[in-house]
């Protein structure tokens, strides 16, 4: 067990693959996502009933080691959600990966 | 006249959409789950575009053909225009143009529920509708673009550029317009032949899950409109605005799209088939390119109005109302 | 006799409950996805609604299907009384509140196998049972709620006072009935053009999908079977009490049901249908309906004898059963 | 990034609605819900392939930065999972919202 | 010869293909849902394994039948054992013996895809194909991983002992081959009377289920091979010797497959499914078991090779060139 | 509400019967799955769009307030995640249950 960061993202799901591209920019050593979220906040409700999925969420999760770089995902992900809302959590954590 | 509405109220279909509307104000909790009810409305894309791809390789393409394509176009791209200029008295740039896009494009939904009006009432049309109807999807989201690009606020030196790219693989190639567009050119190189053999897929179930996808739609539509009233306190929508403009807006466009009908002396199935498309707005398609392209605009104001106002408006009431018109001019 | 139970068990749709099973003791990993299972159901649902719909519309309504309506409904509110008293003798009042309105309910799927078990054999049925079982759904709760109320222990001077509100909205309005009752006002508004329009979605998959769907049954049953095998060793559920009485409640609510039909003069068909209904236990509505109602009872107790002991009884053994003591007293 | 908790609500689907609206009577800024979550715990295991979804799971992810909504919200969720099961977790994070 | 190709390539399915294929390339966001993706792969096994049961139960079983049975599992056996050998020139024990079982397994879809084109050619074929290709799924993992075992190398005492009881478990009932045995064994027993009751679910809506189906497959294909060109500049992987095998081996197969189809005699109809058998490479049902039973093999070498190059490679042109050559042998 | 750790575990969905048998054989006190999420590591992209759910990940949730079964755990999913790849986090939080 190495202590490391779990960074959690919440956004909306059309989005999801403009993160992953700039997440693979950032060299991030991986992440995990959670798709078909609903939720509600500051933009209404999202049923994640909509026909296109453009009402849902989706949440990833990035683990990594490295204090630069949660600095990194973090400015990066600052104007996709000031555009289209959403959210960008930062904890410790301790992790085990192979 | 009442005739040609309670026909259409009583029809299968719509009697389902009504079912979904109420599931949700009794508050029941009815449900189609979610990947269900998207399959529904790919299952629905790919067989109008299949049966219009048919079509057309049955018919001879003539003039009228390409003139109807055309006045499609030009609709499509110049209602967002006026809509622009109206929808600026109340809503900020980027809402009035994201409304503006939404109203300029189509809803398949809306559509396809017209072909299976049609075809009850034993009206016939042709398949190129469905071509217009996928022409239509995407230049108002352009059109909405430029719109919103020229007459937004910039902020210092900024400059005023669209980033082109993104913006027209967004319009054109959405799952959408790529699937009517993809299931109409395999239905055209397969012709009657290639019907024969996906008959029972696409054509002989289209009408009974028209009826389930327009109980989801129901479910949906009453949701948003719930929302709607829910919101009401809040006093942070202009309601009242929202809930006329998506009244009128699909009575002026219908208007306009029956004198371009008109004079392209069109028949009556596809002065109706032109007019529906005119009248109609757009509530998958180009909410989903607004989304990448225009964030700034808020979905709670244009979603809810062509998907809980207008759709209903026009399954409901639009579509006997532009027939009667039709068969009137024709 | 033994003709009619082996013709019922190599039916298709009970060889496919009968893999589904299979797949879950051979520990294969097959799975039917959760939505489409749901959808299926909905399906189903939707489909004997509108069947039930267009053949009341067909039919005149006489006196005796009032008669058969109230009884019925009788039948369901009657059922839950006698239950709890002797489920008290080993279950908690909530559990006993609880099992007792899942036996007083019934499974549409029960009744949609009997259905097509009947086609089958050629045997006809009328419409408005259809009816009945939408109205035998809720009844049960109510009365399964009010009997908890009444002998449930209270703490100081708490009242017994029930919410009807939301228990009547739980009752009458959950997803399924709403489904069914509403499907049936559809096909009976719109009839036999109606039923034109969607029969190649509503009547000629209907045995295919019910094969499908039974094979997933089969895989949830048998996993629910295996579960209450697996807590054996725990002893904390009354595991002969409850199999015991999964067996037995069908067979005497099948009499008590057989009874009221033969006062009532019914057919050989509707006298199974409504012998099905009787001893039928819910494992969809009811369940549904506790979990908010009554989250007090334990669902691995209710659940498990309606779905992996009294369901599986019902369609390989009872349905055949039931149908050879009709012709004997029809 | 400001400082604030991350509470987390297991509780089973058929109390989603309920505490959708318990959350809202409170005032929450936001929430995030992931459907269809199986599990296992004293009662026995929710297959998540229950045919009217009443086996299965959510999770409520609700981010807020007043100490004083965390008990609300808590204090709030006690009676739900003592009634049908669940669960309720909270922890320290930064959040970055638009 | 091109004409066979020409009308291949213009069917309804293979169309759907391409457009799915092109979806992915000029990157639409078209998308079938995950779950019904796997629905209708279980609706085709299930509508293939009734309809070949239901085959085998019309056709009288000669001597024919089990020597074809006999050939198939052969096949599957040995076709692992040479491959391996070749494999190990450039990749490691693991994914050699992956690829192995792989090639000597089969794929269902491409099974499928062969039938709906040989009833497109009216040209006939005979139930207990279908039995072949169950027999056909897992007798290569099987073989696989003994060689896996047999030539991995083992480190200080430890013993080259397999788990036979998981990986019997694994390779002979996963879900696919569960379901398509199960429903050949009710297609078997309910015979013509059960496919009556079931037609316009397993037979009429077959080929329009195979194109959207296709139309998924095309995507999830071209993803895969996209993902490939992405990985090209890391050369972690072999790609050019990934490609090359990918599409010999599904010659060599074919051509060991028609030998043996040759020597007994085989009609042209059994002697193309045979060939496609040998041919096809799996893409489900073996890297399922894989997963479990072979870990340390990767995903990214086996996968890509059977379903972005052999699969397409084999829809596209195998099954009309197999065509070609058994008729010319026929 | 009491102290405890919150175990995630990301790993790939054919693993996720042997790793619930696992979980049981430990004795936790409970678990939350959430099924069919994607994500990228060091063995490439899960898309899960695979047709027999081969390419999907699965992320567990376990609560517990017991030091040494959290090591327990970490130690069990060890063997699994190197095998076929994931992901193991443990952090702090305080819960609440019935
Ligand atoms: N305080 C919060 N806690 C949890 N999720 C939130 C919160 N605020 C926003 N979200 C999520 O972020 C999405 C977009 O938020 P917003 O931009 O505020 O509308 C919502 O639909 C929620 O899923
Ligand atoms: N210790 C735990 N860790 C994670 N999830 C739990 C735990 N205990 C309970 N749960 C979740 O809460 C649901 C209801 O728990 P219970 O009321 O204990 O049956 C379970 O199905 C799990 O999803
Ligand atoms: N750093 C990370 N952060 C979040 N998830 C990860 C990370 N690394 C791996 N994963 C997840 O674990 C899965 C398998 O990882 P790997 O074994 O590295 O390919 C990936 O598909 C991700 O879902
Ligand atoms: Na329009
Ligand atoms: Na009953
Ligand atoms: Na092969």
């Amino acid at each position: 067990m190495t202590p490391g960061y779990r960074i959690e993202i919440v956004i909306e799901e059309p989005m999801a693959r403009e993160l992953a591209r700039t997440l693979k920019t950032l060299r991030v050593p991986g992440y995990t996502v959670i798709p078909r979220a609903h939720g509600s906040g500051d933009r209404g409700i999202r049923r994640g009933d909509e026909l296109a999925g453009d009402s849902s969420n989706c949440i990833f999760l990035i683990v990594c080691d490295d204090r630069a770089l949660v600095e990194k995902v973090t400015e990066a992900v600052k104007p996709l959600i000031s555009r289209s809302g959403g959210m960008c959590l930062v904890s410790e954590c301790q992790s085990l990966t192979h | 006249m009442t005739e040609a509405f309670l026909a259409n109220l009583s029809s299968p279909p719509l009697l389902f959409f009504f079912l979904g509307m109420a599931a949700v104000f009794v508050r029941s909790d009815l449900d189609i789950p979610g990947q269900i009810a998207r399959f529904l409305s790919l299952y629905l894309l790919f067989a109008i575009g299949f049966k219009g791809g048919v079509a057309l390789a049955e018919a001879p393409l003539g003039i009228e053909v390409f003139l109807t394509l055309g006045a499609a176009v030009l609709l499509s791209a110049a209602v967002p225009v006026y809509s622009f200029f109206v929808l600026r008295s109340r809503l900020g740039v980027a809402d009035a143009a994201a409304v503006a896009a939404t109203y300029g494009s189509i809803s398949a939904v809306t559509f396809i529920t017209a072909t299976s009006y049609l075809d009850a009432q034993e009206v016939t049309w042709s398949g190129y509708l469905v071509a217009a109807m996928a022409l239509m999807e995407s230049p108002a989201i352009i059109v909405g673009m430029l719109l919103y690009n020229r007459f937004r606020e910039t902020h210092g030196g900024e400059e005023r550029q669209l980033r082109w790219g993104p913006l027209l693989h967004e319009a054109c190639l959405n799952g959408s317009v790529f699937l009517i567009v993809g299931s109409m050119i395999i239905g055209y190189l397969t012709g009657p032949d290639g019907m024969e053999q996906v008959y029972p897929v696409v054509s002989a179930p289209f009408l009974g899950v028209l009826c389930l996808f327009l109980l989801d739609m129901g479910i949906v539509a009453a949701r948003r409109l719930r929302d709607l009233g829910d919101s009401d306190g809040s006093g942070k929508l202009p309601l009242g605005f929202m809930g006329t403009a998506a009244l009128v807006f699909p009575l002026i466009n219908a208007a306009a799209a029956l004198g371009f009908g008109v004079l392209l002396d069109l028949d009556e199935g596809n002065l109706v088939l032109l007019t529906v498309l005119g009248a109609s707005a757009s509530y998958i398609a180009v909410p989903a390119a607004l989304r990448l392209a225009l964030p700034q605009a808020s979905p709670s104001i244009y979603l809810p109005m062509s998907l809980a106002i207008t759709f209903p408006f026009n399954i409901l009431l639009g579509i006997p109302l532009y027939h009667e018109l039709a068969k009137w001019l024709t």
